[in-house]
């Protein structure tokens, strides 16, 4: 089981997923025409730590976050 | 060091307890960067959203690359709201020299701007809006939208 | 404002009483540039000469440059025996948005460095020693020396 | 008469001069040897503005400065 998180300003509550790497996320989250806009533009952190592609294994327990277009300051 | 507050910051406050922490660290140029929240677009101020854990590793990155040119780096944030003509955002460089402390201000905050896991709301009308036009996609974002 | 003090600054002081005046001045972006004296070559400290009427002109025009970008600048300096670790020179560049301050800042202090007239002396042994090899020649230096 | 000043580092005491160009400045300044190192680096102000050329008519009660290599902060 991974743990979805979805920061800012995305409205999603965290799903619970059954999925062993992130070629298997991006079908899933593809489904919810809520999260369209989002999926194009936002960067993905496996247990914290972005990742720039999606060929990254997932292990059980693993926490996956969506972050949205940032402006700090 | 990175400080993060609720609501506005108390800018003099911080500015004082930097430099005095750094007064006998022999170095030769502090450059702080205050941003505080203009009156436009109607607004009545702005709110923040910070995801701690990986704020963390990207401010700890940027320790290290400073430390690599004699500098250290100081930040602090606002989490939630901050009202007009308030400051939510302070960045500072302490280096030997007045080049490195120019330029890494300058690379510091530009950094912090593009990639830094920060969301900005518009305060209108007691509702919070998400600063979408102002917001950058940080480095890397995407892969999930992609044509498989 | 340009303002100058005999001997060191009371940085603090000086930054939270620039930050209140501009509070209400709807500036985005304050970036302040504080030296401080470093301990090297064996000195006790440093020692400035002024020279106001040419100083106030070179501000001036520094004032009106800001001014077409929407900004404004503040500067203190010391005149006299700056010790070890005080700080000696602010300038600070407020303006509506960060770009125009990060620019204008790092400008406005190489100019600074370049053709204020100002000239420092290393305090050595009680005595003050002009810092020749860090001094640099004003702009349209040398004429009164060149072949006829 | 004009009235010449040396600033900063320059050791030496103004002078009262009867002239009416900086050529002619220049020509009294180059005798004096103290000042040889100084009048190649140094920049000149005729009543407080800096003059980029010898070419400046001077007029009685004129204040001319030379100013040596500077370095503040």
């Amino acid at each position: 089981m991974v743990r979805v998180e979805f920061l800012g300003p995305i409205q999603e509550e965290p799903l619970e997923l059954e999925i062993s790497n992130l070629n298997q996320l991006a079908e899933i989250l593809k489904q919810d025409k809520e999260l369209t806009e989002w999926l194009g533009n936002s960067a993905v952190a496996v247990n914290d730590a972005l990742v720039s592609s999606l060929d990254v294994a997932l292990q059980d327990g693993d926490k996956i976050s969506l972050l949205p277009p940032v402006c700090g300051g | 060091m990175l400080e993060l507050y609720d609501g506005a910051l108390n800018v003099s406050a911080i500015l004082k307890k930097w430099y005095e922490q750094q007064s006998q660290g022999n170095y030769g140029a502090f450059i702080p960067f205050v941003g505080t929240v203009r009156d436009e677009d109607g607004i009545d101020g702005l709110s923040f959203d910070i995801y701690e854990p990986i704020l963390i590793s990207w401010y700890k990155a940027w320790e290290q690359k400073a430390a690599k040119k004699g500098a250290i780096i100081k930040m602090a944030h606002s989490r939630g709201d901050v009202m007009l003509h308030e400051s939510s955002y302070i960045a500072a460089v302490f280096s030997p020299k007045r080049r490195v402390a120019l330029e890494l201000i300058d690379e510091f905050v530009e950094d912090f701007k593009a990639n830094a896991p920060i969301w900005k709301y518009d305060l209108i009308d007691n509702k919070r809006v998400y600063a979408k036009e102002r917001s950058t996609a940080i480095k890397g974002s995407g892969i999930l939208g992609r044509e498989q």
